[in-house]
């Protein structure tokens, strides 16, 4: 099993006839994720890699099944395709898209949360169930079927952690990139109750950073309610206080959301905070083996 | 990205938000310029930097005469800065903003900036202005009041009045503190702010209400849409070599250490400067190339890291996923080569291709200190530094 | 019984120090409605007979238990003042103001159903649950306890139905006005719901006019969950197209909202439509001894 | 509220939407002056009321010569024209938009408004301009699209690009349309409309977008908030008594037939002239005195009622709810003695205080019909009128 996304998962892609859009489209169907169909303002009719295209996401979705979306869209548009998507129905929204305005994702977090969708991102490296569907741009094969769910907020640092535990043969249920902005769609805490809830998921790593307090919140959560062990990594712990560290989101503002405020609320809530990067392979091991 | 504060006062007029009179001061004619047009009142000398605490630092002086006006705008422009906030490098100051010196009865705060964690934008209202809001938060949270917009709804006269009512500011001046507060919130959201906050937005004498300080931050990711706002950017009050490197859509951040490393990804990039303080070292720098780092990319990434004096060992991190390794060891040996780097590098490669990769760095003929994993090149950075962990 | 306000319901005034808010304030009071608090910002801590006074609705929420509210503001502040009360948690609000601008109503509509509240009105005489609690502005006396509920658009013409009923020993359940603009909160359709699982109603009476296509709505519901029987009366069949009736949502645009056309709509869903508005009455005794 | 279609365009020109070159003509010299100023294009000359309809009824016209104009601006200026929608009494001409006589490829519709079921704005897209948006709806509804604007978003690329698409206007034109549907938009929201439309938009031949004509409603209850908008009302083009009773807040609108009503409340108003034409009758006006009528509103009602030569009957249907049968029994002998009314008067009254009420009425010494209920005085207004039913 896994969550979110399977083998079943029907996929759209919008703006799937820009670079980014084709190249990870065919990178996509390659690992064998089930693209439907396409989203092209203006190129409705023809066909990319044999997969229809449609002028509208709302066509797209009254001609084809879609169970989600993956957005390649820049950013000035981006914001208006997940709400395309939204309104059209669709229930999954992965966006890839860097750099969206945040008032414009204000109003698209409430709208989709309203219409009980769920967003992956922006700005995040997207989701894989390991051997069943990507939806997103990640090397596949670093990946390795397993029971190990992996929620982060950056990129090539899920990579990192995937990768550590593949070559010693633990396998994922799912990776997710909740993605690098001040404001994301399903954060720590959404993912972590469906991990918990998936049966085939035993434990969850969790790669926090720097900024906000969706760590924090996934904490206060975990506390009331754990039932699979967690392992996280906080990156940050020498970046200093307002800059923005690459990512939109990593950035300690007001005195808060520094690394060690959220190791200390972490540990407290019984979560395993692994201090060295080139390490959580090990504390997930031991996690593992020791049981819970 | 930050603005000055004549520059966010000029914004708040535009806005008809109340701001004093003044303009601002780059040599010793406008001083005298200024002082014939305010006709002798007292006038307030503020430093222009990109920095707080100014005045403890010596920023701010009120002046009485032309004179002293004249002296003190000579001695600051040109000079720089220290204050907590700037650090060791401090902040040049190019120009200063003079304006009359207003008497008041009162400091309020009055500020918008988003809560992320309920992914709305927020209004801060407090009767304590003229310091730091986390200060005031922090030991009397309740002279703090916290408004939530509702995206639907906006800023509503609702929540302006309670908000004004809880402070216990006087109800004679809610209209005009309400429109304020409007003006703000609009400029807030057609600018696409990170941060709008008027500390202290004062009740003058005259039952005036002024904006005497303004702090406004812009979501980088919103400039495309507002050139107005990006001509406002001051390069003098950035680290050089950030500027540079953003010429080259390097994430770059300047820190104190002496290991300069360049990583690709944000989260990785934070996660390599931790493991370098792990080991005993410090940082040099913030250095993210981007998930998709070309060889140009990494060369540009190299010129940075050489010209940051204090950089004694370079430190390359890089998890290959779509980016192929053996594309990216060839532009680290070609930069190498071309820019003739003589302190030692450690590189860590790891991901599609590396073994090709591997390969070309170990065939370059370049004296580069290769790890097999994150853990070890740090070990491997720390033994090139001398120390023993 | 009786639906949405009874004798325990505790109320809330919304400018409760204005002429009309202290006016109406006093009838209801007379009539037996539990009036608990007060709003009238600047006059926080002061009592207008008896009843407490707050700055804020918020404020007043959080002092008193509140489940109502009636707002007696001016059309340029009345959409904040149901944002307010929806704000701070009050489930049931009554909006007696006449005059509010249509696109400050959209804005009150749907942020109203986003928090599971009810709004009766704009432009409304309020509701009353004869003999329970009033909430409004309606002469109290003219109502009697009883079984038939009524749903109307509008004033009078409700208070002639209401006395028509009342003189004959004919009594009401509860008398809602939605009121007479084009946005209004809670329709015929939802209320008549709300008549159907009132166990003391045995009859609803619907009193409709021109504009709009709320009566229509109700007629497509009853059509399929009829379980009570019906009358209504729908007035301006003599009313000319594109001209405002006095209610701002009087009005028959484009083709549309025609009394013609609502009583064609609402005979065909099986509710008993009266022609002649002084024999609501007959038509009424006639369905409740028929029974169904 | 209503405004002429010149006043309409120039609104759309403030939102940048293109319209064609003109000018509003009152007379001959102004007539002269443009046919100058246009350097001899050919020009439509259209007359200016608030009525559709207008070509039919000989109020559009396209003139060559510069004789030509000045003949037919003459002829109209100062007459009444008789359209569909006008009714017998026809609108007066008082102005007339002269303007380029534009050369297109398509006609366009684009209009918003407001769905009341969904409680939104709703934007309409067709292809099929020039003709009545219900007239394409009923006919050809696939040529009509339909986006439903919710108000947490606002009008979005996303819908524009749906709508136009759909509507097989060809893409190029799709940045154009977009901003104008935009600028329509902001438009609708920032006066508070009840319909904005142009109708036709047409792509001219040199492929720009110009809107023809335009018709915008707007939001009676919204007018406190828009003294802009508020001076743009035309009087002339309004019944007089409705001008007249509008002065004293009574809801008054001209009908064609004999019963001159007053009634407090829209729906009884309204349900009052049903019953009226129901015993064979036919209401010469609806006027709603309001449900708290004063005895003062009740007087001026009274003279508005008289003021209509129409009217042979007069009746009155009060029902007391708050307000009390004695003092609107007051106001109504008061109104009936000063104005020395001699038409036949029925009077239903019901509610607070109806006895005294009646008592007033009947030792008031006045012919005054009065009955018992609704039912009783339609049939004695019928029977004044001599008609057997």
């Amino acid at each position: 099993m896994s969550i979110l996304v399977d083998k079943n998962t029907r996929v759209l892609v919008q703006g799937i006839t820009g670079n980014e859009g084709a190249f990870h489209t065919r990178q996509m169907i390659e690992y064998g994720t089930n693209i439907v169909a396409g989203v092209t303002p203006g190129k409705g009719g023809g066909f990319f890699e044999g997969i229809p295209i449609f002028n509208t996401v709302s066509e797209a979705k009254k001609r084809m099944e879609i169970d989600a979306t993956a957005i390649f869209v820049p950013p000035p548009f981006a914001a208006d395709a997940i709400l395309e998507a939204v309104e059209s129905g669709i229930k999954i929204i992965v966006c890839l898209t860097e750099g969206i305005p945040t008032l414009d994702m204000l109003t698209v977090f409430h709208y989709v949360k309203s219409k009980d969708a769920v967003l992956i991102g922006p700005n995040t490296p997207g989701i894989i169930s390991p051997g069943k569907c990507k939806i997103g741009v990640m090397a596949g094969y670093i990946h390795k079927e397993g029971s190990i769910g992996i929620i982060s907020r950056s990129g090539t640092l899920t990579y990192e952690v995937v990768y550590q535990l593949s070559i010693r043969g633990i396998g994922q249920s799912t990776c997710i990139g909740i993605g690098g902005d001040p404001i994301v769609g399903l954060k720590y805490v959404d993912l972590l109750k469906m991990f918990e809830k998936d049966d085939d998921t035993e434990l969850v790593v969790i790669i926090g950073e720097i900024g906000g307090t969706a760590e924090e919140e996934a904490a206060y959560y975990y506390k009331k309610n754990k039932k699979k062990p967690v392992v996280a990594f906080i990156a940050g712990v020498t970046a200093p206080s307002g800059r923005r560290m690459g990512h939109a989101g990593a950035i300690i503002t007001g005195g808060k959301g520094d690394a060690t405020t959220k190791i200390k609320t972490l540990e407290e809530a019984g979560i395993t905070v692994v201090k060295n990067p080139a390490e959580i392979w090990q504390a997930v091991m031991d996690a593992k083996y020791k049981k819970y | 990205m930050k603005i000055h504060e004549y520059q966010a006062k000029n914004l708040l007029k535009s806005y008809s938000i109340p701001i004093p009179k003044g303009t601002i001061v780059k040599n010793k004619k406008d001083a005298i310029s200024i002082w014939e047009d305010m006709k002798g009142i007292p006038l307030v000398v503020k430093a222009q930097i990109h920095s707080g605490g100014r005045g403890k630092a010596g920023g701010v002086k009120i002046v009485n005469t032309k004179e002293e006006l004249v002296d003190y705008v000579s001695t600051l422009i040109g000079t720089v800065l220290y204050t907590e906030q700037t650090g060791k490098d401090g902040m040049p100051v190019e120009c200063v903003l003079v304006e009359e010196a207003l008497k008041f009865k009162k400091e309020l705060y009055l500020g918008f900036t988003i809560d992320r964690a309920r992914a709305c934008i927020t209004m801060l209202v407090s009767s304590e202005g003229g310091v730091e809001i986390e200060k005031i938060a922090s030991q009397s949270p309740e002279k703090v009041m916290i408004e939530h917009i509702e995206p639907l709804l906006g800023l509503r006269d609702f929540q302006i009045t309670r908000a004004l009512l809880l402070t216990n500011i006087d109800s004679k001046y809610l209209r005009k503190l309400s429109s304020i507060s409007k003006s703000l919130y609009r400029l807030f959201i057609e600018k696409d702010c990170s941060l709008a906050e008027i500390n202290p937005l004062v009740i003058t004498e005259d039952d005036e209400i002024v904006a005497v300080d303004a702090k406004i931050n812009f979501d980088d990711n919103a400039l495309f849409r507002h050139p107005e706002i990006l001509s406002l950017r001051d390069y003098t009050q950035e680290n050089h070599l950030e500027v540079e490197a953003a010429k080259y859509n390097l994430n770059y951040i300047k820190l104190k250490g002496n290991v300069g490393c360049m990583v690709n990804g944000a989260g990785l990039a934070m996660a390599t400067m931790d493991l370098i303080k792990l080991v005993g070292a410090e940082p040099a720098n913030f250095l993210d190339v981007g998930d998709g780092a070309t060889s140009q990319m990494v060369k540009e990434g190299f010129k940075i890291l050489l010209l940051d004096k204090d950089v004694k060992v370079i430190f390359i991190n890089i998890f290959g996923g779509i980016l192929r390794c053996d594309t990216l060891a060839r532009g680290i040996v070609e930069a190498a080569y071309e820019l003739q780097v003589e302190l030692p590098i450690v590189i860590r490669l790891e991901g599609t291709n590396v073994e090709e990769g591997k390969r070309i760095l170990t065939e370059s003929g370049l004296s580069l200190i290769t790890a097999k994993d994150m853990g070890e090149a740090a070990l491997k950075v720390a033994g090139a530094l001398g120390l023993t962990s």
